[in-house]
């Protein structure tokens, strides 16, 4: 599978997904889906921890803003506009196939996705794939305040940032340094899963690649 | 810790018959100059994650031979951020006015004059509200990048003073201790 | 009542003083009445005709904003009045969106530079350090510090040096002309004769200082030094640009610090952050704490404008309200700034709100010309009083409707 | 069209793998100069050694062979099927070298002069029980290609099994680090060759712990469409191959790539850090690694094979940035998940090395000069971007997932000579973190390209001068 580059700046990337709704039942039904969703813990999502934000919104299609006189009304789209939005870390390919693989993911994704018209559920993964691909929006502008920074490394940092505070306290008076050096080498281990660097590099080759596979993207 | 807002607005964008794309072009072009760097939105600190895209034509579901379509096309702003929205919208239109008029000043039914505050009351005539939002994380911009600063300079200390002696231990750390408790963060968008 | 140290000098202004019951009044309406009323206002009418009157109030945020916006739609009143008081040619504060108005803009800031401002800081703090260490714990913080500042800056920055004997007339002078200005617009024969004879005295000081300069040559530090050796304008538009600055200057700048130090020290966030402030020496937290002052409180209650056709508000928004031609608007910036819906929990000290809330200086065009100046002295002029950590609390006490002495004991 | 029993007839030998039973090998890069002398190459080639033959015929000589898209050009096919091989493939090696990390030392203008040009066409693997077998089908191979038109060897590599023996020192500081019994060994002095993938329908037995978690938390062997194409793969779809099916059909995409290694450099480096940390040289060198010498998991384990990483979240035990770990995650990314999240990404690896064993005390130069060591690395895969690129990319250049932010790989990553990588601590079992800064190129990549390796009918009618696939 070829892959097609992106050309926004750093370790996120970003997803519309814009799905078409009918409206009446689907209307009511999506809603109650979302209110459901709402009060859902996502705590199988938090725990994959690719995903920075995320979010699903129903759209009416005859409510569309019409803020002029000349504009014309909006009489030939009889469907509502499911917008998904997403910024998530590694390849499409890769956080498609999370989305599928994982059973939780899957489920949560079928009901939010049900009342799309013509959704083929998650799987077979090869046609959620493609109806996924076929109902993307291309970017126009991307802005991203920590471009090189993903969701585990933000996560990292919070956990790492207690520690640090605490240690910060605990050493702000002068020790006995054989002291000092037993209370730093415990927390150095303490901390040290966390200790990976992070940031912007300036040729990292691992963030060339994300890419839709070229099957999808013809 | 402050609120977080999912912003999410749909503009008409003006399709003029004489000249059928001249205001979408602009929108573009405007859009592809600040597309790499030079965000208006690297000034607003309140800003998580941004896009805008031009939503040409709306996608019928496959099969739906019936000719369904949208007659004007529209511009999707996606955004989330920290705090209220306005604090957010008050603050792009200070830092890059000439942006706001270039994008949604070419949209439909966006008003003659210049002034943030024709800007808050377009996008709230263009905005949805009750989004299924879903945040990874539940930081500020400004803690985000305090943190992921933090983590480098202890990561950076640790590695340095590898095999030292405690008394160097604790005289370096010492030393960095301010370097760690208040370091200096990098702007949005340089991380 | 016995006058606050130092005020002795400015005894000739204060037999005008009002009575004490009047005072009462006075105070009871601008600090309670009005800013209640336009509460209301803001809530129900944020755009409206004040019965039996051509004008209008605007008490909303997003409205007040929007005719400050529309300046073209929306032009200044003052004209009137300036053409009462020998001005000419006229100021920026009286000017619409014209030609002659960008033009008169490069030229003030040709003369009031970008990087004159550290000398201002540096005056100011001479001054009011000079000020606090000499008063020996006890100031009356309006007219023995404040005024000073301000002429100190007025003297040696503009090279306007006020003559003693003139110091009292010229300040009463100013106020009066500002009222005049900015006030009731008012254009009844008796009112414009007592703000023609106020103005005397101020253009006497102006051109005597003109005078006085051609004689002696002022430093190039100096505005009249600089304009007479660079030829920037000639002497008629600098008596002009003066004036205009001073009207700016010095009245405003008694209400806003007033004001301000009112509100910190009689409100325990704003009195620890400002503390807190001083101490680090976070000058940039001072002057947003003092601008948060402000906007709880207030420099004006707000600002004139006129609409010369019939207009709309409101554009783009649900609710519109239509303006008549040649109505009188009054915007009030005071009102805006505690709108709910613009700014969360209004009556709250916090000083870190978004810059964008802030009305202070005005909005768009118009906005105050002279606002990195007014900065400059108001972190230098609080920062030293809250090193040196005055008690809390204190009232300030109202000559009219201005705040005349405020009262400080702090330590030396 | 596919079926569940594989026809082991008509899969190439390196399938299975050419374990110590053919130790010798030799590699062969051919290129013909048109059509009919490829045809006539591969005829010549044929009948190339089957996986089924590996098993029970047991040849002294076993040949097998794969195509570049160069070769498979140079073939005249029909365009159909030339537009239906996919990109990766087409690419190439040298034109995906940003996305392989194949940067500094390792960028493709360092790398031998036979990656250049597109002169590959063929890749053809022969390995032999012994020297002199090699040898004489060596001799009549190249006397055969001197005497026919058109065809070329444009390079060769002699390619050899290591296996490790107590007289043989391959320790750093710590002798017991030496592995007892005889082991498969590459020139690190580490334990190769295990933790492949067992193969649903190819597999004997079942392997524990090779394979994949499923939900409940049991391993369960691959489904052949992973690394064969024409089968059915972990999504239960047959993976998209090249058209017609009989061209693709039991076979797979290969990697080939010369990875040197430097031993006095990796040897010199460690003892380094060892000293700087006051720390066991061996010892660092296994958590880099992530195994013992002789192949034993850092983690508590069954065997060799069957253990898993989930009771280890923060890598204290096994560090999460170790080259094991990196390549095979397991379960890494949290035990309710299994291996759902690995198992799209697993890489069939054929290896073998080159150059002699550098023992102990004794520096590359003394061995063989400037021959080098190194390793032969072939990986097999139903999809190179999928598998092999994204292994290559995310897991061994890039530390996300593993929660070590950009670190890479510490023995195969591309290191800009201010890597680092930190071996945790742990305060519970008393031992201190260790953090190897200023990482060196110790593998450096010298070539290689992407292949095709068809099945053996379908080389067969490749070879045949029947119409056929031509255009």
């Amino acid at each position: 599978m070829p892959l097609v580059p992106i050309h926004f700046k750093g370790k996120s990337n970003p997803l519309t997904v814009i799905t078409p709704v009918k409206r009446g039942w689907g209307r009511f039904l999506t809603n109650a889906i979302l209110f459901v969703f709402h009060h859902l813990p996502l705590g199988v999502v938090k725990q994959l921890a690719f995903i920075h934000f995320a979010r699903w919104i129903l759209i009416k299609g005859n409510k569309l803003p019409r803020l002029s006189e000349d504009q014309p009304v909006e009489d030939n789209w009889p469907y509502d506009f499911y917008v998904f939005t997403t910024n998530f870390n590694g390849s499409w390919d890769q956080y498609i196939d999370a989305f599928g693989r994982i059973h939780a993911v899957s489920k949560g994704l079928n009901m939010l996705w049900y009342t799309s018209e013509g959704f083929p559920g998650p799987w077979p993964m090869r046609l959620f794939k493609r109806y996924i691909h076929y109902f993307t929006a291309p970017q126009h502008l991307y802005y991203n305040a920590y471009p090189g920074a993903t969701v585990r490394d933000i996560d990292a940092a919070t956990k790492l940032n207690a520690e640090i505070e605490a240690f910060l306290e605990d050493t702000k008076d002068e020790m006995d340094d054989a002291e000092f050096g037993r209370r730093y080498r415990a927390f150095v281990n303490q901390v040290s899963p966390w200790l990976g660097k992070t940031g912007l590099e300036e040729k990292h080759e691992a963030l060339a690649h994300r890419a839709v596979p070229m099957e999808l993207s013809q | 810790m402050t609120d977080h807002s999912f912003l999410t607005v749909i503009s008409p964008i003006e399709h003029r018959r004489n000249d059928p794309d001249g205001r979408e072009a602009t929108i573009r072009k405007t859009l592809l100059a600040h597309e790499q760097d030079d965000s208006p939105f690297a000034d607003c600190p309140m800003v998580h994650m941004a896009r805008i895209q031009i939503l040409d034509q709306a996608v019928p579901p496959m099969g739906d031979t019936s000719g369904a379509a949208l007659k004007t096309k529209y511009l999707l702003f996606a955004i989330d951020i920290d705090g209220r929205v306005d604090d957010f919208l008050d603050s792009l239109y200070r830092r890059d006015a000439d942006f706001v008029h270039n994008v949604w000043g070419q949209c439909i039914g966006y008003p003659d004059f210049r002034g943030a505050v024709f800007f808050r009351r377009y996008i709230d005539a263009c905005s949805f509200s009750n989004p299924l939002g879903y945040a990874g994380f539940d930081l500020s911009v400004g803690d985000t990048l305090l943190m992921l600063t933090r983590k480098n300079v202890l990561a950076d200390f640790v590695s340095a003073h590898q095999g030292k002696s405690d008394k160097e231990l604790q005289a370096a750390w010492r030393k960095s201790r301010a370097d760690l408790a208040t370091p200096n963060l990098p702007k949005p968008e340089s991380f | 009542m016995k006058p606050a140290a130092g005020t002795e000098k400015l005894s000739t202004h204060q037999d005008k003083r009002p009575g004490p019951i009047a005072q009462f009044l006075t105070t009871l309406v601008v600090r309670r009445i009005i800013p209640g009323t336009f509460a209301i206002l803001r809530r129900f009418a944020p755009a409206f005709r004040f019965p039996f009157t051509n004008t209008v109030i605007v008490t909303s945020f997003d409205l007040v904003q929007e005719v400050f916006s529309r300046q073209k739609d929306f032009p200044v009143p003052y004209q009137r009045q300036v053409d009462y008081l020998d001005w000419e040619p006229t100021f920026l504060l009286a000017m619409k969106d014209t030609p002659a108005y960008w033009e008169t803009l490069e030229n003030v800031k040709k003369l009031w530079r970008t990087e004159d401002l550290k000398f201002v800081g540096e005056i100011a703090n001479e001054v009011s350090n000079d000020r606090l260490d000499k008063a020996n714990g006890k100031i009356d913080a309006i007219q023995d510090l404040m005024v000073p500042v301000t002429e100190a800056v007025i003297d040696r920055y503009y090279g306007v040096p006020i003559p003693l004997e003139k110091r009292a007339a010229f300040f009463n002078g100013c106020m009066h002309v500002a009222g005049f200005l900015f006030g009731a617009q008012s254009t009844a024969p008796k009112v414009v004769a007592a703000a023609q004879e106020a103005v005397k005295i101020v253009w006497e000081v102006i051109d005597g200082a003109i005078a006085a300069a051609h004689k002696n040559p002022l430093p190039d530090t100096t505005i009249i030094g600089r304009c007479h050796k660079d030829k920037i304008v000639d002497d008629q538009a600098l008596r002009s640009y003066l004036m205009g600055m001073i009207m700016g200057y010095l009245p405003t700048n008694t209400l806003a610090n007033g004001h301000a130090l009112d509100v910190i020290m009689n409100n325990s966030d704003a009195y620890k952050t400002a503390i807190g402030a001083a101490e680090a020496d976070d000058s940039d937290l001072m002057l947003r704490s003092v601008h948060e002052a402000l906007r709880i409180s207030y420099i004006l209650p707000g600002l004139w404008r006129t609409a010369p056709v019939d207009q709309e508000i409101g554009i783009g928004s649900k609710k519109t309200y239509k303006i008549k031609k040649d109505q009188l608007i009054y915007i009030s910036g005071m009102s805006a700034m505690k709108d709910k819906r613009r700014i969360v929990d209004p009556n709250k000290f916090d000083p870190n709100r978004s810059p964008d809330v802030y009305m202070v200086y005005g909005y768009h065009f118009h906005y105050c010309v002279g606002d990195k100046i007014a900065d400059t002295m108001m972190e230098e002029i609080f920062t030293a009083i809250f090193k040196r950590k005055p008690k809390a609390g204190g009232k300030m006490i109202y000559n009219g409707n201005f705040p005349w002495n405020f009262n400080l004991s702090y330590k030396n | 069209m596919s079926s569940t029993t594989i026809n082991t007839k008509d899969i190439q030998g390196i399938f299975k793998g050419f374990g110590l039973a053919w130790p010798k090998g030799r590699f062969f890069f051919l290129n013909y100069k048109s059509d009919k002398a490829g045809r006539a190459l591969l005829k010549h080639l044929c009948p190339l050694t089957s996986f089924h033959d590996l098993k029970t015929v047991k040849p002294d000589v076993c040949v097998n062979a794969a195509f570049t898209c160069a070769g498979l050009e140079a073939l005249a096919l029909d365009n159909d099927l030339l537009y239906s091989l996919p990109e990766d493939f087409r690419d190439g090696m040298r034109r995906r070298a940003s996305i392989n990390g194949d940067a500094g030392d390792s960028a493709p203008e360092h790398w031998e002069d036979i990656w250049e040009g597109h002169q590959v066409h063929l890749w053809v693997g022969v390995y032999a029980r012994t020297d002199a077998q090699l040898k004489d089908w060596d001799k009549a191979f190249t006397t055969w290609v001197s005497k026919t038109k058109g065809i070329s060897i444009v390079g060769s590599q002699d390619v050899s099994r290591l296996v490790s023996s107590p007289d043989v020192p391959v320790y750093l500081e710590d002798k017991d680090s030496q592995p007892q019994k005889p082991v498969l060994l590459e020139h690190f002095g580490f334990r190769d060759g295990i933790g492949n993938p067992p193969i649903k329908g190819l597999n004997d037995k079942h392997i524990t712990g090779g394979g994949r978690i499923n939900a409940k938390g049991e391993w369960e062997d691959f489904p052949a469409g992973e690394f064969l194409l024409g089968h059915v793969d972990t999504n239960g779809e047959i993976p998209v191959a090249p058209k017609p099916d009989g061209f693709s059909r039991n076979g797979s995409f290969m990697v080939l790539r010369k990875l040197e290694q430097n031993v006095d450099l990796w040897r010199d480096y460690m003892k380094g850090q060892a000293k700087k940390l006051d720390a066991d040289a061996d010892d660092i060198a296994s958590r880099m690694v992530g195994r013992r010498r002789d192949g034993t998991p850092l983690m508590p384990a069954h065997d060799d094979f069957d253990f898993k990483y989930s009771s280890d979240p923060e890598g204290r035990v096994c560090p999460l940035g170790s080259h094991m770990r990196r390549t095979n995650p397991r379960d890494s990314f949290g035990a309710d998940f299994g291996s759902l999240l690995v198992d799209r990404h697993r890489i069939l690896r054929r290896a073998i090395t080159y150059g002699e064993l550098v023992p102990t005390g004794k520096t590359q130069a003394e061995v063989n000069g400037e021959e080098g060591q190194g390793l032969m690395f072939i990986v097999l895969n139903a999809s190179i971007s999928r598998q092999f690129e994204f292994v290559q990319q995310q897991w061994v250049n890039y530390g996300n997932e593993f929660d070590q932010g950009n670190d890479r790989d510490p023995i195969i990553g591309t290191q800009c000579g201010h890597d680092q990588m930190v071996i945790p601590g742990d305060n519970a079992a008393g031992r201190e973190t260790m953090v190897c800064d200023a990482l060196q190129q110790f593998v450096v990549c010298k070539g290689g390209d992407y292949f095709f390796l068809p099945s053996i009918s379908a080389f067969e009618a490749l070879a045949s001068d029947a119409q056929g696939w031509r255009r």
